[in-house]
């Protein structure tokens, strides 16, 4: 902000905003592909979540008598937050637009104002389905609330910053903060919670057809249109912001500091080549275990957590 | 006769907040009237710390008056009860002695008990009359020694006296009275374990009532702990601030996992109050922890995250006890089970309380998240720290507030989504009105307190931190000023609200302008909600409050102990044709049963006759009180 | 577990080009189908199954279609949970009366343009179960028909030959 | 202990044995005294359908099989539910088709009549339909229960039904099975068909299984025409049987990892499933084998020089299927989705006579091959596997195991195929037969009474799913909300088979 200057700081937002908004439902396609690969499919195109996202916007929206005024806000809410949230986590260069208006708390809160009218809405068309996912979500949403905090925490401590592009630069200037064993435990903690967030494999099962195991789907049952469409597009926005930023935050090397041709055209590719890793990771495990029965999803969370905890453990004492 | 009188409460709590206000921003007055109070005679002193809480009370009082104009719906009961109740909280902060300030506490604990008594004919209320009279003397007896041993100690009744003496009392000394008072404090605040008059007491009162008991009565507890530990007795060890921490930690989840699965809308809220008292203790601690290892402007940075909560919690606490008063209005029912639909029904109310909902979540633009952010920043900074032991204090405290705030989102889903949203459960809640005009105006207040909080810190922090400097002794700066960012100790954070409203904003049209420019047919046909193709929906389709909690009741289980009683009427052999089913799966609470079943037991028991006294007039109450304290004041 | 995934990632995929349709009554039945439809929904189908009282013949075959060897997902073409989210119904069976209403509820839920398929004899005119009491006759005797897949049951091929003519994806 | 099915029926009025099946006429009495003692005398009701004026009850023991029948002139006949759950729903149907009242019944709901036809009791005295009263589901009380109504528009490629869940949040109260959905009325448009035509209508039933009823039906018409079959009929029989008995298996396996979301198994499975459907087409010409087995015999001949390719099949599904099973065995994630899911106790089993892997999962060693032997089973090598534990992850053994044993059946045909005809003419006449053979999913009954004309006088098709519906029931209590679709999956009742 004060680098640069107003202006300047809200074009950059939008450029960004619209590059995740943008490349979000390819990754998306991607992982759909790699998945139908791995199990002997030739599997879709990866440009395919953008065909559907277009029919959806220009087919008619069919809209529960039951539901009210909120659930037609919902999707709006759902695509602000992304929007903002895209503006916050360093993905072009370390220091975007907003990365001073409040670090990853922000972050964070912003998911959960998400998830918040997500699981209103879910509950607003009266349907059972509909209520059993927000149930489900904000329990898992607040169980991986504390993960994520103490994984900040030490990233926090190694590098005594929670904004974003701080930490990304730091670890980026010098890798040997990278390496200890507190940075390794919170990459897999926040990993586990990436899992949970963003409604994959073990937790949630994004493909699945049956009511009765849904999470995320549940709660959107109702939607259809324009609606779904927005809808869909902010959860690919959050798994992209997700991934890019267990990325930039565990990996950060080669991202721009400041905006120029050579270094932003750098930064993209390494984003795009980590992006790919990370994506034949998510892929082939989500292919490899099953969905983990409703009532194991706290433990796994627990799980994260004790890493979590582990990793400021050993940032506190190793000192 | 009512309404007039609720007017000028509601004028007077405006001249008191302004009053307050000017404290606050530091010009200090005095007022001593020698004959109205025996030994000292009544001492009131205004520093910036009892002007900020002069300023709460009288704030809360302007809205809670307002509504009430329309909700008391000039019923006399409880009227004379309401203004010595505020009258009394306004002289608290600024009672200057012994005598003078316990006197104002006992009348404020009499006020509230006459209001929590409002309605005598429901045996609920009286019970939790009768917890909270027990509650508050015990609170009251570990205050009276406790300021009593100081007096004796430091031979004077008067609080400017104490810290200047206080330095001379040996660390056995301070510990004691820092334990009494704090455990008197703490009591009043709702901390666990000292809560369960709380969520007794509180939904049993009167709506507006209920909004300053859990707005304003219990942060002057807060209040008290503040002057204890770091003005009265000085600077104390660190341990002082770890305990109020892991108190604060303890409290904080431990009210809002009662809360998450809490089916009585009014109970709900209480419980929420005491997760966020134990949010305000967590900063509070940090503070006090800062200030014993010399890192002053951290210390000053936590308080001022404290007073920041206590700030927002007073208006959206309030904001949402005037709605669940209108909800109980129009839908004349507390029970979540029994609500529904109520959002097309009471669209004012709705909003209103989804603003507060949003607020109380901790979520962005709203106040909440401001106060929350700074919490964690300030126990963040525990990296300064080099005490590896202090070090995993605060982590324990960071990851339970992150786990309060998860959960804090997760219980106001329940709340909001179950009370407002689909279909409504009975006849009654389908009947629902909308709450009269003063009511909607009272909440379209606190609405646009929360919105100011949620804009201004950079306004708000400067003179709250002021405040924590005075408190502490010290005059360094809080923080660095800057209209749009807040800067935590340099580069360590950043907060700016009006850029995340203003983009929030702009994210909010955006897609609204491209749907528009892109001409996407906006056709929207409405019908019945998918239900298999089978039937028209009901709302016994409807996920219940305790159904959405189950996930809660199912990790936390340990805490709630649920129990699953069955009864199963089958048809002779055949267990496939089931005549009656009966299905209950109640929780119950922890400390309750482990602590205070035995207690109270022992209690009732022992003091029939305080019980007689109790249940008589409050005059008599009153009489038996001063004679107390005057014996205790003559033998010390 | 390894191997397998290996495999996945290694081998060529065990889908299978399409083979040439000669199916003559598609083609006429797809004609029907309003261009404006199929523009929108060529490239991306999500289809609703529902069995309006069929002997799951038609199901067991429809279910192949999204293993390896037919994928349509390769198509875009994909089953959803919920009619909210579907361009097309796929319907099989003679429609009981049982069903009529339920058939007749998701049509109504689902949002336009959409477009509703007959798979098997049964779909078209209740085969086999005509003049049953029970039985109201084919999926058109409730709701508009745009295309009709024959067969007792269609074979997973000749499902996806009918699907791509209704969607006029292939000439 | 067992009584013996055939003293307690001394002093009844016999009609007539053939098959090994006898038919029995008794009265009001003998027949309450029959239904009250199925229970404890440990025998089981295989069947109980109902005529214009006559119902009749199928028991059977360890040993022999009878068919016992009660005439009912004036429309009401001694309830068997009130003393035998199981038969409740049979009871139900019988009124709703024929109109005939089951005395001091416990449940007088309709069960396959959704007030939706144009007539009541379509298949007795006919009435025009009453006023459709809303369907009363069996209350749970408690303020903070809720209902999850699924189906009869199921999400996935489901065939319909409802289930009406009384749940607190995941945990499930109750679950009540609504079904009929799909009732086509089948035995009313048996009723004058020919055998031929019948043949066909019977192999519609249940497309799973249409080898199966195919085969039940064409044995039954055997049984009242007294004909005998070529040998080689009987065995390519058997090979279309085991066929069919394999790629539902490899289908179910697949289908319920997939609702434990685990895909891997599932597309593997699918594969192998679809390779058994191709060659089933390449040797008999349908990839479901339908409409291929007929009375008297088969009506297409295994096609010429699909021998090899079959022995090849069966090798490489070994080699497939062995890696497969050690992936299921392994995936800790997959077996703890399974293992303790949706426990059928083995006495429920046993009061239902549950048949195929749901009896056989819950420890129950019933297999119609076995107990009720028809050619060309009593030659050829096989075991019945059977597991105790009754969960979800038994019921997959079962299946994995009965997939070796159709694997070893299969080869042992391809060897010992005889030649000769395949077919042989028979002239109509009237007649009664009865049969009991194993589909994929356990005993499919057909019961079939020929008039003079050879015309199908009545026809009556017990689907194995009538025994495993309610038991599904009792599986889910106690278990999540989440993990009915893995049970009901694991049971894979038949919606179709069981509404008719």
């Amino acid at each position: 902000m004060r680098e640069i200057g107003a202006p300047a700081a809200v074009v950059g937002a939008l450029a960004q905003a619209l590059l995740v908004a943008l490349a979000a439902p390819l990754l998306v396609g991607l992982v759909r592909a790699l998945k139908a690969r791995l199990t002997g499919r030739r599997g879709p195109d990866p440009w395919q979540p953008y065909l559907d996202i277009l029919k959806q916007l220009r087919k008619e929206a069919v809209i529960s008598t039951t539901a009210s005024w909120l659930f037609r806000l919902t999707p709006f809410v759902l695509v602000a937050t992304m929007l903002v949230a895209a503006t916050v986590v360093p993905v072009l260069v370390t220091r975007p637009a907003l990365s001073f208006a409040g670090g990853i708390m922000l972050l964070m809160y912003l998911f959960m104002l998400g998830t918040f009218f997500l699981a209103l809405a879910g509950l607003d068309s009266g349907s059972a389905f509909g209520g059993m996912g927000s149930s489900r979500e904000v329990a898992v949403a607040a169980l991986a609330e504390p993960t994520v905090m103490l994984a900040v925490f030490a990233l926090a401590l190694r590098t005594g910053t929670t904004n974003l592009g701080t930490v990304a630069e730091r670890l980026g200037g010098e890798p040997a903060l990278a390496a200890h064993p507190g940075h390794l435990l919170a990459f897999l903690a926040f990993f586990i919670v990436m899992l949970a967030e963003t409604g994959r494999l073990p937790v949630d099962n994004p493909a699945t057809h049956l009511e009765l195991t849904m999470i995320h789907e549940a709660m959107i049952l109702e939607y259809s249109g324009p609606y779904l469409a927005m809808i869909e597009w902010a959860s690919a926005m959050k798994l992209f912001l997700y991934m890019t930023l267990l990325i930039n935050l565990f990996v950060p090397w080669w991202i721009p500091t400041e905006v120029t041709g050579a270094g932003m055209l750098l930064g993209m590719l390494a984003l795009a080549g980590k992006l790919v890793l990370l994506a034949v990771a998510l892929a082939v495990l989500e292919t490899a275990v099953a969905k983990l029965r409703l009532f194991r999803v706290p433990e796994l969370l627990a799980g994260s957590f004790a890493l979590a905890l582990l990793s400021v453990a050993s940032v506190v004492l190793l000192r | 006769m009512a309404t007039s009188l609720h007017v000028l409460m509601a004028l007077g709590g405006l001249t008191v907040g302004l009053l307050g206000f000017t404290g606050w921003m530091g010009d200090a007055r005095a007022l001593d009237v020698p004959w109205l109070v025996p030994l000292s005679g009544l001492s009131l002193r205004m520093d910036p710390l009892g002007g900020f809480f002069l300023l709460l009370v009288g704030a809360t009082t302007v809205p809670s008056s307002i509504y009430a104009i329309g909700y008391a719906r000039g019923a006399r009961r409880g009227l004379g009860a309401y203004a010595l109740f505020v009258l009394a909280m306004a002289v608290v902060p600024l009672a200057a002695n012994v005598p003078t300030f316990l006197l104002a506490w006992e009348l404020m604990a009499l006020a509230s008990y006459a209001l929590v008594l409002t309605d005598d004919r429901d045996p609920a209320a009286v019970r939790a009359a009768w917890i909270y009279a027990v509650m508050t003397h015990a609170g009251f007896a570990c205050l009276l020694s406790g300021m009593l041993l100081m007096t004796a100690w430091t031979g004077s009744l008067t609080f400017a006296d104490w810290p200047a003496a206080a330095t001379t009392l040996s660390e056995p000394a301070r510990n004691l009275v820092f334990v009494l008072l704090a455990l008197g404090f703490a009591g009043k605040a709702g901390v666990i374990p000292l809560h369960v008059w709380l969520p007794a007491a509180h939904p049993a009162a009167p709506s507006h009532v209920s909004a300053l008991m859990s707005g304003v009565m219990i942060k002057l507890g807060v209040m008290g702990i503040l002057r204890v530990g770091l003005e009265w007795l000085g600077v104390g060890p660190p341990w002082w601030g770890v305990v109020l921490m892991l108190a604060g930690t303890l409290s904080a989840l431990g009210g809002v996992l009662y809360a998450a699965v809490e089916v009585d809308l009014k109970r709900l809220l209480a419980f929420s109050s005491i997760d966020n008292i134990g949010i305000i203790l967590i900063a509070v601690g940090a503070g006090f922890v800062f200030h014993s290892t010399g890192l002053e402007t951290l210390a000053i940075f936590a308080l001022a995250a404290a007073f920041y909560h206590i700030l927002n919690h007073a208006a959206f606490k309030a904001l949402l006890f005037l709605g669940a008063g209108a909800v109980v209005h129009g839908a004349g029912t507390r029970d979540l089970e029994a609500m529904g639909g109520l959002i097309k029904r009471m669209p004012w109310t709705s909003a209103a309380f989804l603003v507060g909902a949003l607020a109380i979540a901790a979520l962005p633009p709203l106040n909440g998240f401001v106060s929350e952010w700074l919490t964690f920043q300030a126990l963040l900074q525990n990296g300064r720290i080099p005490r590896p032991e202090l070090n995993l204090v605060f982590m324990l405290a960071l990851a339970g507030l992150a786990l309060t705030g998860g959960l804090a989102v997760a219980c106001f889903v329940r709340a909001f989504g179950i009370a407002f949203l689909a279909l409504p459960r009975t006849e009654a809640a389908a009947g629902a009105q909308e709450a009269g005009p003063t009511m909607r105006a009272a909440m379209a207040l606190l609405v646009v307190a929360c919105a100011t909080l949620a804009l201004t810190p950079t306004l708000l922090l400067p003179p709250l931190g002021a405040t924590a400097a005075r408190l502490l002794g010290d005059a360094a700066p809080s923080s660095r000023e800057d209209l749009l960012t807040i800067a935590v100790s340099g580069d360590f954070a950043t907060l700016s609200m009006p850029v995340i409203a203003a983009a929030l904003g702009l994210g909010l049209v955006l897609p609204f302008v491209l749907l528009r420019v892109g001409h996407a047919p906006s056709r929207i046909r409405y019908y019945e909600t998918w239900n298999c193709g089978r039937l028209l929906q009901t709302s016994r389709m409807e996920y219940t409050a305790t159904a959405f909690a189950s996930p809660f009741r199912r990790v936390f289980d340990f805490l709630y102990r649920p129990e699953r009683v069955v009864e199963i009427e089958a048809h002779g052999e055949s267990r496939f044709f089931v005549r009656r089913m009966v299905y209950r799966n109640p929780t119950r609470s922890l400390v309750e049963d482990w602590l205070y079943a035995p207690l109270l037991g022992a209690v009732r028991a022992g003091t029939a006759r305080v019980r007689a006294i109790q249940s008589g007039s409050a005059n008599l109450y009153l009489i038996y009180v001063l004679a107390a304290l005057l014996v205790l004041l003559v033998l010390a | 577990m390894r191997r397998l995934l290996l495999q996945g990632l290694i081998r060529a995929p065990l889908t299978e080009p399409l083979a040439p349709s000669d199916d003559t009554e598609l083609a006429a039945l797809a004609a029907r189908l309003d261009l404006a439809a199929k523009k929108r929904l060529g490239r991306s189908l999500s289809i609703r199954e529902i069995d309006a009282g069929s002997c799951n013949g038609c199901e067991l075959e429809i279910g192949g279609l999204a293993g390896p060897h037919y994928d349509v997902e390769r198509f875009g073409i994909r089953f959803v949970a919920s009619p909210r989210h579907a361009d097309c119904l796929l319907v099989t069976g003679p429609v009981t009366l049982n069903m009529a209403e339920a058939l007749r509820r998701t049509w109504e839920a689902t949002p336009d343009p959409k477009i509703v398929i007959a798979a098997g004899d049964c779909g078209r005119d209740g085969g086999i179960f005509q003049g049953s009491y029970a039985v109201l006759g084919g999926v058109a005797a409730v709701v508009p028909v745009d295309a009709v897949i024959p067969g007792c049951p269609p074979s997973p091929a000749a499902l996806i030959a009918g699907l791509l003519d209704a969607l006029g994806r292939r000439s | 202990m067992a009584a013996d099915l055939a003293q307690a029926l001394i002093g009844a009025g016999e009609v007539a044995s053939h098959r090994g099946c006898r038919r029995v006429e008794v009265d009001g009495e003998l027949w309450s005294a029959l239904a009250a003692r199925i229970g404890e005398a440990g025998w089981s009701l295989s069947g109980l359908w109902g005529e214009p004026a006559a119902v009749h009850m199928a028991l059977s023991d360890e040993r022999a099989m009878v068919v016992v029948s009660l005439a009912c002139p004036n429309r009401v006949f001694p309830s068997v539910g009130r003393f035998h759950p199981p038969a409740l729903r049979l009871e139900r149907a019988i009124f709703d088709l024929f109109g005939l009242v089951p005395q001091n019944g416990p449940d007088a709901r309709p069960w396959l009549d959704h007030g939706r036809w144009e007539v009541r009791h379509p298949l007795g005295e006919t009435s025009a339909p009453a006023l459709a009263a809303p369907y009363r589901f069996l209350a749970a009380e408690g303020e903070s229960l809720h209902q999850i109504a699924v189906g009869p528009v199921h999400a996935g490629i489901i065939e319909p039904g409802h289930f009406r869940f009384t749940a607190n949040g995941e945990a499930v109260v109750r679950l009540e099975e609504r079904l009929g959905y799909t009732h086509k009325g089948i035995e009313g448009l048996m009723q004058g068909a020919d055998l031929v035509h019948g043949a066909r209508l019977a192999g519609r039933v249940s497309g799973d299984s249409t080898v199966g009823y195919a085969l039940a039906f064409a044995r039954a018409a055997e049984a009242a025409l007294e004909i005998d079959m070529p040998a080689r009929a009987h065995w390519l029989r058997a090979l279309m049987a085991e066929l069919e008995r394999l790629a539902n298996h490899f289908g179910d396996i697949g289908a319920i990892c997939n609702d434990a979301s685990f895909s891997l198994m599932h597309t593997h499975c699918g594969v192998l499933r679809e390779r058994v459907l191709r060659a089933s087409d390449a040797a008999f010409g349908h990839r479901l084998m339908r409409d291929l087995i007929v009375p008297g015999g088969v009506a297409r001949d295994l096609a010429p020089g699909s021998k090899d390719p079959l022995r090849v099949l069966t090798a490489d599904l070994r080699k497939a299927f062995a890696p497969l099973v050690e992936l299921y065995d392994k995936t800790a994630s997959l077996q703890d989705r399974t293992v303790g899911t949706g426990i059928l106790k083995k006495t429920l089993a046993d009061q239902y006579g549950a048949g195929g892997f749901v009896g056989r999962a819950s420890g129950r060693a019933f297999d119609a091959r076995r107990a009720f032997v028809y050619p060309p089973y009593d030659q050829l090598r096989f075991e019945v596997p059977v597991e105790d534990d009754g969960d979800v992850n038994a019921r997959v053994w079962v299946r994995i195991h009965e997939v070796e044993q159709s694997l070893s059946l299969v080869e042992q045909i391809l060897d010992g195929l005889p030649d000769g005809a395949y077919r042989v003419e028979f002239a109509p006449r009237a007649g009664q037969g009865l049969a009991l053979v194993e589909g994929f999913r356990g005993d499919i009954l057909v019961s079939l009474r020929l008039d003079e004309a050879g015309r199908i006088a009545r026809c009556h098709l017990r689907d194995p799913s009538w025994f495993q519906w309610p038991l599904l029931e009792a599986a889910i209590e106690g278990n999540i909300v989440a993990d009915f679709p893995l049970c009901n999956k694991s049971f894979n009742c038949s919606y179709s088979g069981h509404d008719l």
